[in-house]
């Protein structure tokens, strides 16, 4: 483990960022969230909890270009676009989107590879940092993560005076050396012992508890046909702010623009709430918003785990529980079909 | 995916002299959708539209872009000849690169630039052309006249005299209107009623024209050509069929107190009456609010003196539905209540008269048998003031902004005429300006001021003070020399501004037909179609339209009357076929469409949908009439679902125009 | 007055009156209340709520609610009511079908709010309509409800009920004085720069989740043109700047003279920008050139853009008036 | 960089054949000529006009056709109207193969097969039709019973007639939904035209054709005494990126572009009625 | 055609010009052989009121650098009140870009009569040397219609 002041903080940014791009949460002004910025000279980590939106935008932005094409007359060409990511370093992800990477890969680092995906994942190096003032809308210890103890290519934890860094993966060695300079080798006394006080937060946090055992395969049919859906859906507004906040959603659209000199195909977020997602010439197998409603938790809570070992789709940031504009989440869906079940 | 032809034309050297026209026809080969491209020297020419019509059959063109002149000059010798080869006339697209282009560019590169990107533009256009039908009415060979004034009254017997059907609908007992009241014209100074009524006579004989008198319009529904109008006949407890008019029920009837309306209430009449003598149609009215029978059940006097037994008692309102394929709006004025002027003293003094009631005064048939007397004391005046724009020309806010350009005249006339009959009364008129802009107007007053020695005063009247000894003391202030008169008179006359007929406002809202602030109907166009409303099939006849004297009225009558006839005399009407069209699947019902369309062509009905989950939804949506709807296209951008498009003018299709000319 | 409430709701749903009541569900935390139907009186006990935290506008709601077998019963606030009306004045609701109980407000708490001004982790929030008593898991707080409440109820422009079937509490005033184009006008003081510049900052944040147009009671087309293919303005991902501008043009153009400022765009925005304050800029834009005008609050009177008078403003007048260059 | 399969490759369609009033079959070679990849029976490939659309479809040649692929597509929506309209030597961009296939190889082998289909419905059929008639000794006794809506909107009629009925090992049932002047074949709709026909209950069946189709001929099958786990079916949904990722076509946890399209119905019988 | 090298701005300007008045005005100006800039290209419409405030958009969008709008006079609409209308839309609609600092020079109303040829091409010229002056447009447009 190694170890710098926080007061060294600027010089260890300054020279990752010296470089490549480095993003860290930097609190904006203008929203009074924090939001992950490119830093340079001047900018500050943020203190919030965590970013509005979530990390999964640098491997899986809003919207981008996907192929390009020239048509004339008959002809079409295809133009490739892509070009080698940058590379880059996130700093200060918690422990909640490092596990939606894991989440997000499982998707699209499967056979075929989405490139596009991959090669700014292959570019990236996640920086985490550990939680110690969680919020009442936390429940990622119900998925079994510890925010104390955040996954990434580096752990970062903020104690006391110091940051302390631990390197887990191969990326995260070459990290930590290309700033050695900066870093004092250091002892984990000062993180286990924040470790120590902020789990005893953790076990007061009002979430903690929910029950994920209903939600497992075998109760697929019965969990799908649950009479809860209808009225927890009832006031849904069919709008994406969940989907889109949300560190694991990984939907998808591709749409084609014409530049006026070629056709842009690209692809945006999509989002299964919206009514037109599964919209056909002839037919929409989710017609209401009740149907929308429970495909993205069942796909939370039972698909993906199904097709994934069990993992859940959902890492309890609380993003949507804050984000809701009608205030129904996940965490009152599992609370109400656990009842049922 | 159309398969283009393009055709640009050099008219000459008009285009040709600055467009590299070849270059044009080459580079527009490129485009999608363009399977041939060429130019020729004059593609309005015989020989120019038979390559068109043979290129469309060889090549299989669907859609056909021209690059030549304005399409204002010809767009439709293009559509024929499209026509003509068999593909929908709406397929072409004109590319103006003479007027828009070859004429204003002098350099020639920058001008064939640019006449590439109009070609491709249309040609963008055309991609998204579809056929259009021009749908067809049929049209009702009968029409209704709102109001039997002068004005209805000609419309109504020109159009019958085109061998037309034609309905009076008249809200009084008789047709006639103010022109009835009025004792002499300006500037013949012939008789009003000698001239007035044979034309209410040929009314009430002519077979093709129906009176509906004491009725008004209750509801009409329908577009141009095909109108059904509801006409609520008012119960005049009299049976119309029976009574022959001899007037012995008017002389026996007990009750004598009824203000006379036809005399401006200066005398009485019965309960039941006859308004004049030449009433049309002459036939007896019971007035329910005086009619002691009809209203206690006590009497009956008339209905035993009644020899043909037309007296009805129990007789109700009827509704009475009609089919017609014009309107004419002839609902005429009426001179404004003139209580807001206290300073003239009005409601004061019963020697304070309206002009309208001069003219009962002075009438023959009138309360004093054509005697000028005053009202007062029935002495004769012999100093008498005309107080002219009472309420017109008024940015006080109590009157009117207008000109009512009908009191300058009659004023005139009124002056003369006491002047004339009793050379010994005094006469002033009080005046702001005197607006005499008609056929002999201008002689006619000079006339008065010259040899009738009325005394014209370019000022106004302050104030009219009633005096204990029964005269009027008018102040006054003279513009012109700058002196403040006091004028003695027995007699004050007002020249009370005119305005729409009260009924007006209500009749336009069931035309749909648009109004002005001051509640006159709009005209179509102010030039071009002065008598038409911009709602299709609706007429403006008189002064419904604006304030007119009699000849402009007339005159107007019979213009609204040609306009009439122009349309009953086709059986079909063609309809423009780029109209609005909603799409009831996105429509919201949100009735924004409707309150933006001048025409009224839009309205709403509930339908049935189906839903894809096979339940059914009902739903409001719109609906264009495609036979009222002009294309003016204010609904499409009222809409903010994009329901409603614009045939022949879409959205994408004037989106793609965009695109072309930016890219 | 929240059990005012729930006794009328019960009356009414056991005399057949109504056959459901739309109103407000309690949550995980005092803050998060979901907008709920309820159709027994047991469902009205366990979780109707009706309290200082409330905050949304359920007229949006009786679109569809009111197409419903039986009729509707729901609980408006002063300004919801001001939507409802709009909406009954484009035919959107079926009135018939709908029971308006129009129910006092004077300011809700708004969590956001009370967030921004540093506390978090809270687990339970009330109001005595006076002080907000937060309780936090890093310890308790207290603030006067003045400084809990969002900026649309600061500057709240009416406490009057436009419409209703039956009223519980006192009728309220419409606010004459309040402060609600304070910030247009200081956009609109700006030059053109800080103009540009402030906007970009804002919509540059856009996520184009719609949530602002799907909760927006003047948004309820039955297709959006944004997500219409064929519209021209199909728009789905914000690829570009101008999708953000133009998205946000474009629906505050089509609320325009619809809007009834009732803020639940800025509100609901996940990534909190002053989208009120574009449709603001229409209302005070409508006000100054063609007289005032409130949506929502006369059933009977023209949208000022669906009608005109002759003497209306030539559109130069941009370029005489606004703001600094 | 690396292979991308969101990427398409450029076809050229060198031939149409207008098969009925609406639908029309498109033959698709690379640029050089050559077959752009290769597929098995039932799999599907992703066509698009760039600007236009782009939509899965079934590749309704069969995998023993090397020259070049065929697709039998239907006019619906904006898309298909474009491709109805274009004319050969019109280039499309391609991408797949995507999806699972028929068990030709598998559970199919050496079976007696029983293929139903009604309407469009033959065209992801008409692919291992082809295959098993091209590989005629691996498999049993080969049944096709076809319906559709009237003689003209029989799918590759001429094929049928000049090919799978002249084949000697193939046994051709048609039917069209309502009686018409030259029409001597079968009038009827095809689930009553199967419990007619009363086929062996040693099938394997494979079923495609409009919902409403499938689920009363599936009825039929059952009455006759067919199992679930005889029948195979074939799947559509909306599609956007082909390999399980966008997160549309999703029957439970079932990708239909992925684990699909090709179902057996025991195996549709588990999954949530969401189709 | 021979292309001309020019590194001046040639602005891209959309006109949309009512069918009745304003085109035709354009056309007399045509007749009378009024010069204004090629930049210029009109779209017909059938009325001003036609003219949806997306078409604008639009236009930027796609790259036009300015975009006048041109009508009958108030008063004199072929269909009696389109460009009543048109004068509230456009108000509003360019008070609003004036708002998210978008220049508003860039964008104008004029009313043209069929009588008014000159008014017409002294209008565009005003409006070309307005636009030419502010330079390309950077603030409404889209990039990936800008590059080639």
């Amino acid at each position: 483990m190694f170890t710098l002041p926080v007061s060294k903080l600027n010089d260890l940014f300054a020279a990752v960022a010296s470089t490549r791009k480095l993003y860290l949460p930097v609190d904006d002004e203008a929203s009074g969230h924090a939001e992950y910025k490119v830093w340079h000279e001047g900018v500050t980590l943020s203190n919030a909890l965590n970013t509005a939106r979530s990390a999964k935008d640098f491997f899986f932005p809003q919207t981008e270009n996907l192929v390009d094409f020239k048509m004339e007359g008959k002809t079409i060409e295809v133009i490739d676009t892509r070009t080698e990511s940058e590379d880059f370093v996130v700093f200060g992800v918690r422990a909640c989107d490092a596990r939606s990477f894991d989440i997000l890969d499982r998707v699209f680092l499967a056979e075929p590879v989405d490139s596009y995906y991959k090669n700014r994942r292959e570019h990236g190096v996640i920086v985490t940092l550990a939680c110690t003032r969680p919020e009442e809308t936390c429940f990622c210890t119900v998925f079994g993560i510890d925010p104390t103890n955040p996954a990434g290519d580096v752990s970062g934890w903020i104690a006391g005076e110091n940051l302390y860094l631990s390197a887990n993966t191969e990326k995260g060695e070459a990290f930590l050396s290309s700033v050695s300079k900066l870093l004092a080798e250091s002892d984990d006394e000062a993180v286990k012992a924040q470790q120590a006080e902020v789990k005893e937060i953790l076990k007061k946090l009002p979430l903690g508890s929910l029950d994920l055992t209903p939600f497992k395969p075998e109760n697929l049919l019965k969990l799908f046909d649950s009479k809860r859906w209808k009225d927890l859906s009832e006031a849904c507004l069919g709008c994406g702010s969940c989907t889109f906040v949300c560190p694991t959603c990984q939907c998808y659209d591709i749409r084609d623009f014409d530049t006026g000199h070629g056709i842009k195909r690209y692809r945006c977020w999509d989002s299964c709430m919206y009514s037109d997602f599964t919209r056909m010439a002839h037919g929409n197998p989710r017609l209401t918003q009740v149907e929308r409603f429970r495909q993205r938790f069942m796909h939370k809570l039972v698909y993906y785990p199904s097709n994934n070992e069990g993992i859940y789709s959902c890492v309890g940031c609380g993003r949507c529980l804050a984000k809701c504009p009608i205030s129904m989440n996940i965490a009152k869906v599992i609370k109400a079909l656990g009842e049922e079940a | 995916m159309q398969k283009i032809g393009v055709f640009v034309c050099h008219c000459g050297t008009n285009i040709a002299a600055t467009v590299d026209v070849k270059a044009v026809a080459e580079a527009l080969k490129g485009e999608p959708g363009v399977v041939f491209s060429t130019d020729y020297q004059y593609m309005c020419s015989e020989a120019g539209q038979n390559l068109i019509k043979n290129s469309i059959k060889e090549y299989g063109l669907t859609g056909v872009v021209v690059c030549s002149c304005s399409p204002r000059m010809h767009e439709q010798t293009f559509r024929k000849a499209a026509q003509s080869a068999g593909i929908n006339p709406y397929m072409v697209e004109i590319a103006n690169i003479r007027e828009q282009c070859s004429w204003i560019h002098k350099d020639i590169w920058s001008a064939t630039e640019k006449a590439i990107i109009l070609g491709k533009a249309a040609v963008a256009k055309v991609q998204l052309n579809a056929p259009l039908t021009a749908g067809e009415s049929p049209v009702v060979k009968r029409a209704l006249v709102i109001g039997g004034g002068i004005a209805g009254i000609q419309t109504a017997l020109d159009i019958a005299e085109a061998g037309f059907e034609v309905d009076i609908v008249e809200k009084q007992p008789t047709i006639g209107g103010k022109m009835t009241q009025i004792d002499k014209t300006f500037p013949t100074l012939d008789c009003a009623a000698c001239i007035l009524t044979p034309k209410m006579v040929d009314c009430a004989q002519n077979e093709k024209i129906k009176i509906y008198s004491y009725s008004e319009v209750a509801d009409v529904k329908g577009f141009v050509g095909n109108f059904t109008v509801k006409i609520k006949k008012k119960a005049r407890y009299v049976d119309e069929d029976k009574c022959t008019g001899c007037g012995i029920c008017t002389e026996k009837c007990p009750v004598k107190n009824v203000p006379n309306e036809f005399n401006m209430g200066m005398d009485n009449r019965r309960a039941i009456y006859i308004p004049f003598a030449q009433a049309v149609p002459k036939v007896a009215t019971i007035d329910a609010n005086y009619c002691n029978m009809l209203k206690n059940g006590k009497c009956g006097v008339c209905s035993k003196f009644c020899t043909v037994g037309a007296i009805d008692y129990k007789q109700q309102d009827t509704i009475v539905e009609e089919k017609y394929g014009a309107i004419v709006v002839a609902t005429g004025f009426n001179p404004i209540k003139l209580d807001d002027f206290d300073e003239f003293a009005y409601s004061q003094s019963k020697d304070v008269i309206t002009s309208l009631e001069f003219e009962r005064l002075t009438n023959a048939a009138g309360p004093t048998s054509g005697t000028l007397l005053r009202p007062s004391d029935g002495k004769h005046p012999h100093t008498i003031v005309f107080v002219q724009c009472v309420g017109s020309r008024d940015t006080s806010g109590c009157g009117k902004t207008y000109c009512s350009k009908i009191c300058c005249m009659y004023t005139a006339k009124h002056a003369m005429l006491t002047r004339e009959k009793y050379p010994d009364t005094d006469v002033y008129v009080f005046y702001i300006d005197v607006r005499t802009p008609g056929k002999n107007f201008d002689e006619f007053y000079r006339r008065a001021v010259e040899e009738y020695g009325v005394h014209y005063i370019k000022g106004m009247v302050g104030k009219v003070v009633p005096r204990s000894d029964g005269t009027l003391m008018v102040q006054a202030s003279d513009l012109l020399s700058n002196e403040q008169l006091h004028i003695n008179a027995d007699l004050v006359v007002l020249a009370a501004a005119i305005e729409p007929d009260k009924s007006a406002r209500s009749l336009a809202t069931m035309l749909t037909a648009s109004m002005d602030t001051n509640d006159f109907f709009t005209e179509a166009h102010p030039k071009l179609r002065p008598v038409e409303s911009p709602t299709a099939g609706i007429f403006l006849s008189g002064v419904c339209q604006g304030p007119k004297d009699i000849p402009e009225t007339v005159s107007q009558a019979s213009a609204a009357a040609a306009k009439v006839i122009g349309l009953l005399a086709k059986d079909k009407l063609t309809c423009n076929p780029c109209v609005a069209q909603a799409n009831e699947l996105m429509c919201n019902g949100c009735s924004s469409c409707e309150k933006v369309c001048p025409y009224g062509a839009i309205t709403y009905s509930d339908k049935e949908f189906r839903m894809p989950d096979r339940t059914t939804a009902i739903r409001r949506v719109a609906s264009v009439n495609e036979a009222v709807c002009q294309g003016c296209g204010a609904c499409t951008v009222a809409c903010p679902s994009g329901a409603m498009d614009l045939k022949g003018f879409s959205n994408s299709q004037i989106m793609a125009e965009v695109d072309a000319i930016c890219k | 007055m929240q059990s005012e409430m729930i006794k009328r709701a019960k009356e009414l749903l056991a005399s057949g009156e109504v056959a459901r009541v739309v109103g407000w569900k309690a949550g995980e935390f005092d803050y998060d209340i979901t907008p709920g139907v309820f159709t027994t009186a047991e469902e009205l006990d366990s979780a109707f709520l009706y309290n200082d935290l409330c905050e949304a506008n359920l007229s949006k709601y009786m679109i569809a609610q009111s197409r419903k077998e039986g009729k509707t019963l729901v609980f408006l606030k002063p300004c919801d009511t001001y939507s409802f009306s709009q909406l009954l004045k484009e035919h959107r609701i079926l009135r018939e079908n709908v029971y308006v109980i129009g129910v006092p407000c004077d300011g809700k708490v708004d969590v956001d709010t009370v967030k921004a001004t540093g506390l978090t982790g809270i687990c339970s929030m009330t109001s005595d309509g006076e002080t907000v008593t937060v309780k936090t898991l890093y310890g308790d707080s207290t603030m006067s409800k003045a400084d809990a409440m969002s900026e649309r109820c600061i500057n709240c422009k009416s406490k009057k009920h436009v419409v209703y079937d039956e009223l519980l509490g006192e009728e309220g005033d419409v606010v004459a004085d309040n402060h609600r184009f304070d910030m247009v006008e200081k956009i609109e003081a700006m030059t053109p720069d800080e103009r540009f510049e402030f906007w970009r900052n804002e919509l540059s944040r856009c996520i184009r989740c719609n949530a602002c147009r799907n909760v927006c009671p003047a948004c309820s087309c039955e297709k959006c043109v944004f997500d219409n293919e064929q519209s021209g303005a199909f728009n789905k991902g914000a690829s570009d700047s101008f999708e953000e501008n133009m998205f946000h043009i474009i629906r505050a153009f089509h609320v325009a003279g619809r809007c009834t400022d009732c803020g639940e765009c800025s509100r609901v925005c996940p990534q909190n920008i002053p989208l009120h304050l574009l449709n603001r800029k229409f209302i005070k834009d409508i006000n100054e050139l063609y007289g005032e005008y409130q949506a929502g609050e006369n059933a009977d009177e023209r949208a000022p853009l669906n009608t005109f008078t002759t003497e209306d403003v030539e559109p130069s007048i941009v370029y005489e008036r606004g703001g600094k260059q | 960089m690396d292979l991308e399969t969101l990427i398409p490759k450029v076809g050229v369609v060198t031939d149409i054949r207008i098969d009925t009033p609406d639908v029309k079959t498109f033959r698709v070679v690379g640029l050089d000529g050559n077959k752009l990849f290769e597929h098995m029976p039932g799999q599907c490939a992703m066509l698009s006009i760039p600007g236009v659309g782009e939509a899965m479809f079934s590749i309704t040649s069969s995998p023993t056709n090397k020259e070049f692929m065929e697709f039998s597509i239907k006019k619906c929506g904006c898309l298909t109207s474009w491709l109805h309209m274009m004319e050969p030597g019109q280039q499309i961009t391609v991408r797949g193969p995507y999806g699972n296939a028929f068990p030709v190889e598998t559970a199919l082998k050496g079976k007696d097969l029983l293929f139903i289909a009604g309407g469009i419905g033959l065209a992801p059929l008409r692919s291992v039709i082809n295959y098993v008639r091209d590989k005629r000794d691996q498999y049993g006794d080969i049944q096709v019973i076809y319906g559709s809506r009237s003689k003209a909107d029989l799918v590759d009629y001429q094929e049928i007639i000049n090919e799978w009925m002249a084949d000697p090992g193939v046994e051709v049932n048609l039917t069209i939904d309502r009686e018409e002047e030259g029409w001597d074949g079968h009038v009827g709709f095809v689930p009553n035209f199967v419990k007619e026909l009363s086929p062996d209950l040693n099938k394997t069946v494979l079923l495609c054709g409009p919902p409403i189709m499938i689920k009363f001929t599936l009825a039929g099958l059952k009455e006759l005494g067919f199992t679930e786990t005889q029948v195979y079916t074939t799947m559509e949904l909306r599609m956007k990126c082909g390999v399980g990722k966008c997160g549309r076509c999703n029957i439970g946890d079932k990708y239909v572009c992925k684990d699909g399209p090709v179902f057996r119905f025991d195996e549709l019988d588990e999954l949530p009625n969401e189709y | 055609m021979q292309v001309k090298e020019t590194n001046e701005f040639k602005p891209k300007i959309v006109a949309f010009c009512c069918n009745w008045c304003s085109y035709a005005g354009a056309d007399l100006a045509g007749t009378n052989r009024l010069q204004y800039p090629a930049d210029v290209k009109i779209i017909r419409v059938p009325c001003s009121c036609r003219v949806n405030p997306m078409f604008i958009l639009r236009a930027f969008q796609r790259g036009a650098d300015g975009v006048i709008l041109c009508g009958c006079h108030p008063g004199d609409c072929h269909y009696t009140t389109g460009n009543y209308y048109t004068r509230r839309r456009m108000t509003l609609l360019f008070s609003m870009l004036d708002y998210l600092g978008i220049e508003k020079e860039r964008t104008r109303v004029e009313w043209v009569s069929a009588a008014e040829g000159a008014k017409f091409a002294a209008t565009m010229n005003d409006f070309v040397a307005t636009v030419t002056k502010l330079g390309e447009n950077k603030r409404l447009e889209d990039l990936r219609c800008k590059a080639k």
